[in-house]
């Protein structure tokens, strides 16, 4: 066990979001059991104001995601050197197997989260809270999600020790590693841009005609998610490559360093913006069916695919800036 | 009269400034007198071999942390308690606690 | 026009302290009009005020204001309903201690997101009207029950509501304030306002502003 | 932009209700921005000292040599020179004389070392600027020394090292071999310990396995080893003083939460007012979101930029004694100001967090006030 103040930081911050989100699911649950829009009765009022407090806690737990995060992998950046072997936030990702499974719970946290927030914006838009069960069902996933991500991030801190040996990024995200960390690396750099152009270029598509028309909304919103899929492995394959100027740097991390300008906080910030709304666009769709939401959810559903056109776009000007101004060809 | 949450925003943007410059632009107007006094710490320590930190001077195994060993945080004796301020501050150092 | 049907409203239901304040009203309201309800204390009148202004919802029971129903709002809509329609003059003036007059007046106006100047420009000209600007900036609780009230009614107007409700307006003012203040409801009535009045104040029911007199008695209109 | 112009009425609003209560808000806000000035000047303190180490220390041997017996750090033969000398990979190997000399009249402890090239006679000696601090009057610009077999010497103190090298220094007193053989009763032929330049830094866990394999008495420590103690004595010192500054920040949440909590009447009819004239339960919780983001920005930034004043202008001065502890001797140093938005992040998170989801229950239970509660006399 290591304790350095981001370390307390991290699993005291997620304790309380843990605690908060069970509360509110609870709360959620118990609105849920005793759910009658028609009644007017002093119970009904009473739930009806409990739904204020679940949107509340959930948009400031939306908030502390984000933070913590960025706080994670900042820290795993910061303590890289305590591990032999490592070079950066991918080492000490890597010194126990907890580390990269809580990453990965963290980033799908925070963008379930963020989906969730836009179907409850769009259901306090309807008179009659049409979504209000499939909405506070999905709390329920919500909730394990963030519970879970506690729990793997304390065993990941609990078991740091100093001294361990772990790999770098060079090893993980190496075309010899055996593996999926291995896997993506040794993905043909060309052809996976190709591969990225191609869903970023989709979406796009689709997304004017949503704007335009209003229709493809759903078609959207899995585009999204394929695209910030295939945008995260084609960081890893190629754009990685063009940022280190190197032909066999891979990682994911090292983007966060001052040696890159921390370009990796505006890459994966918009990556996320694009993804999350865009998947909020989607996700809408279903929801199209009460009487009280037709009319107000094409709206929504065109801002949010604007935000969302937008952080693609802008996500793929980072990535795509350095291909342009460098003189580093990698080999492919 | 100004708007109140003009008054605050404006408040709120010269202490960010404020902030930002201590943060960012200090160390840089620092960096000369500092890099100089580095310079002769550096220069120091290569020359005649220094290995700690003088930070704590109240006993042989917190001036030279680094080179205690196993038992002298226990002065001599393990039964004794520690009665350093720092001692309940410092760690044994680090090749000592390999297991 | 208002309508009413069947409204019920119950406090503290199924517990032993259980109060019926409202036992079915059947009602309809003429719009641009001024009415009074009288009774006496714990008649309903308040209750029924509250119900009206989208403040509370009834037990049971439907409100049609201008042909749409607004019982069954959901509360965020019901604020909307009563920010954007309904202006309050409480019988306590209900204003904020401690903040400015005018601060005071553009509470009502702030979650609408008008422009500030908009908001600032609409209460100095209320304020102007009703000849309290020269007490803008001084916090509310230094005038007198008079001015207050007419802040009161400054706040009521900031969102240019369609209705008026006024619960007891006259309870703390004398003689001589209290027929100032039915002469600026005439001349809301003369703009066009609805007026809606709860008070068991002689002067307020004789005055010749009420148009009509709506009386009510254990939570029932008479 | 509607949105801009609601959160703004909000926070006009806020702004209003909190000076309203001036007495208690800044109370309050004192309190918070203490707090935040305490775990920050703790987190900056730590941070640039293990930066200060880190570079300092670069220069330092890539390995040391003790010699151990009995479990215990002892003398160490030179003739183990040519043995360390011999591994392949090491570049030059020179024994270190150093110890402690306590001078009774100060009550300090001060370290005594022979330098590897020492310019000057016998008789003098070049003190770091933290000894001519604390060791009491000089008699004729000499120190009185007393030898291990109870002789009396004075030598005579020149150059004294600048005060920009304390860090490192302050304490060292610097003498001929001789003269230190004299003092400290070591004996010809032993030192302390060697110290061994690697050639290449990458083989140094190479090497010292060669060392122990060739003698065995010894215990070799790598420059890595080093810095590696002092990353994890300040992180972990910093980790620790903020345990033991969570009562504080305990005692803090729970009076920020019992104020949310009992909030008084007439706060609570402010808010039915607010209801009352078309406040929705949603734009309550937000002004009360704008409450919380004024006092805990303000006292973020407070907070942050006096602990940052205190640990980069006034060189920590409010830790000097729990650093000193029942030392004489301190040295004088400035850091390199090295705040990243990483600590920020941190603190933000430590204080920030909690103080804003502690909040939300309360703030949410007054939001929810009933709107016809003014009606109600």
């Amino acid at each position: 066990m290591l304790l350095n103040p981001a370390i307390i930081a991290l699993i005291s911050g997620s304790l309380l979001v843990s605690i908060f989100a069970f509360y509110a699911l609870v709360t959620a649950l118990g609105i849920l059991r005793h759910w009658d829009i028609q009644s007017g009765s002093e119970r009904q009022l009473a739930l009806e104001r409990k739904t204020y407090l679940i949107s509340t806690i959930f948009s400031y737990l939306l908030g502390f995601e984000l933070f913590s995060l960025i706080l994670f992998i900042y820290n795993a950046q910061h303590m890289h050197d305590l591990f032999v072997g490592a070079m950066c936030a991918a080492g000490s990702l890597n010194v126990n197997n907890w580390g990269y499974i809580t990453l990965v719970f963290k980033i799908i946290t925070f963008v379930l989260c963020g989906v969730w927030l836009i179907v409850n914006h769009s259901d306090n838009r309807a008179h009659d809270y049409p979504l209000i069960r499939p909405k506070y069902k999905l709390l329920i996933l919500l909730t394990a999600m963030i519970g879970l991500e506690t729990i793997f991030q304390t065993c990941y801190f609990m078991g740091l020790e100093a001294d361990v040996m772990t790999s770098c990024c060079g090893t993980i995200f190496s075309e010899e590693t055996q593996g999926i960390t291995g896997d993506m690396a040794r993905l043909p750099p060309f052809r996976t841009m190709i591969v990225f152009y191609v869903a970023l270029i989709l979406t796009l598509r689709v997304g004017i005609d949503v704007l335009v028309t209003g229709r493809g909304p759903a078609v959207f919103g899995l585009l999204a998610g394929v695209t910030t899929v295939v945008s995260l492995v084609a960081v890893i394959s190629s754009i990685s490559l063009y940022y280190y100027e190197l032909p066999t740097h891979h990682c994911p991390f090292c983007l966060f360093q001052n040696d890159y300008h921390y370009i990796g906080y505006p890459l994966y910030i918009f990556l996320f913006l694009g993804g999350i709304t865009g998947m909020g666009t989607g996700a809408i769709e279903g929801l199209k069916g009460p009487a009280s939401l037709s009319r107000l959810i094409p709206a929504l559903q065109r801002r949010l695919c604007l935000f969302s056109m937008a952080g693609f776009l802008i996500f793929a000007l980072i990535a795509t800036y350095p291909m342009i101004f460098t003189d580093f060809v990698p080999d492919f | 009269m100004v708007r109140k949450s003009t008054a605050y925003l404006i408040f709120l943007l010269v202490a960010g400034l404020v902030m930002a410059g201590l943060i960012f632009m200090h160390p840089r107007l620092q960096m000369v007198d500092y890099e100089r006094g580095l310079v002769k710490r550096q220069h120091l320590v290569r020359e005649l071999g220094l290995t700690d930190l003088c930070l704590f001077t109240e006993a042989r195994y917190t001036r030279h942390l680094s080179q205690a060993d196993l038992h002298s945080p226990f002065q001599d004796y393990p039964m004794a308690l520690e009665h350093f301020p720092s001692g309940s501050l410092v760690l044994p150092p680090e090749h000592l606690l390999k297991r | 026009m208002i309508q009413l049907s069947g409204i019920k409203k119950t406090f503290n239901g199924g517990k032993s302290n259980e109060f019926k304040a409202l036992r079915g009203i059947d009602l309809e309201v003429a719009l641009n009009e001024v009415s009074v309800f009288i009774g006496p204390s714990g008649s309903g009148k308040t209750t029924l005020l509250s119900i009206l202004g989208c403040m509370s919802r009834p037990t049971s029971g439907r409100i049609w204001l201008s042909g749409r129903e607004i019982t069954s709002l959901p509360e965020r809509f019901a604020a909307e309903t009563r920010r954007e329609t309904f202006g309050f003059i409480f019988q306590n003036y209900n204003l904020i201690k401690g903040i400015s007059v005018l601060e005071n007046t553009m509470l009502p106006a702030y979650p609408t997101g008008m422009k500030y100047r908009v908001i600032r420009d609409r209460a100095v000209s209320l304020l102007e009207k009703l000849g309290i600007m020269s007490k803008s900036e001084e916090p509310v609780e230094h005038l007198s029950g008079g001015e207050q009230q007419r802040v009161a009614i400054a706040r009521a107007l900031i969102n240019t509501p369609s209705i008026i409700i006024a619960d007891e307006p006259t309870a703390h003012l004398d003689t001589e304030l209290a027929q100032g203040l039915l002469d600026i409801f005439a001349g809301f009535r003369k703009e066009g306002k609805t007026i809606l009045i709860a008070s068991h104040d002689a002067l307020v029911f004789e005055s010749p502003v009420a148009d009509r007199l709506i009386s009510m008695r254990d939570g029932k209109i008479v | 932009m509607i949105w801009i112009e609601r959160q703004r009425a909000f926070l006009d609003f806020t702004l209003s209700s909190l000076w309203r209560r001036k007495v208690r808000n800044l109370s309050l806000l004192m309190i918070y921005a203490l707090i935040i000035f305490l775990l920050s000047s703790v987190i900056f303190f730590t941070h640039a000292l293990r930066k200060e180490a880190e570079s300092v220390l670069k220069d330092s041997p890539e390995m040391i040599v003790q010699r151990v017996v009995g479990g215990r750090h002892s003398l160490i033969p030179i003739s183990y020179v040519e043995k360390i000398d011999q591994i392949r990979g090491t570049s030059s190997v020179r024994p270190r004389l150093w110890g402690y000399y306590f001078h009774p009249a100060s009550k300090t402890n001060y370290t005594i070392m022979v330098p590897e090239e020492f310019s000057q006679p016998d008789d003098t000696v070049e003190t770091g600027a933290g000894v001519l601090r604390t060791w009491g009057p000089l008699w004729k610009g000499k120190l009185y020394f007393k030898t291990h077999d109870g002789e009396a010497i004075l030598l005579k103190a020149i150059n004294t090292m600048g005060d920009e090298t304390d860090l490192v220094s302050a304490d060292l007193i610097l003498m001929s071999e001789s003269t230190f053989r004299k003092i400290s009763g070591i004996p010809e032929g032993y030192a302390n310990d060697l110290s061994v330049n690697i050639r290449n830094e990458r083989e140094s866990q190479t090497i010292m396995m060669k060392t122990v394999k060739a003698l065995p008495d010894t215990r070799p420590i790598l420059k890595k080893e080093i810095i590696r103690t002092y990353i994890s004595l300040f992180d972990w010192r910093g980790g620790y003083v903020i345990v033991l500054l969570w009562g504080a920040l305990l005692a803090f949440f729970i009076f920020a939460w019992d104020k949310a909590t009992g909030l008084s009447a007439e706060e609570k009819t402010e808010i039915g007012i607010l209801k009352g004239i078309g406040w929705d339960t949603s734009d309550v919780l937000m002004m009360k979101f704008w409450e919380g983001v004024v006092i805990s920005l303000s006292a973020f930034f407070l907070g942050v930029i006096a602990a940052y004043v205190h640990v980069y202008f006034a060189s920590a001065t409010f830790f000097e004694h729990a650093l000193k502890g029942w030392s004489i001797l301190y040295p004088k140093f400035s850091l390199r100001p090295s705040v990243n938005p990483y600590q920020l992040a941190i603190l933000f998170f430590l204080t920030v967090v909690p103080y804003t989801l502690l909040t939300i229950v309360p703030t949410w239970k007054v939001a929810i006030t009933e709107p016809d509660l003014v009606m109600r006399h």
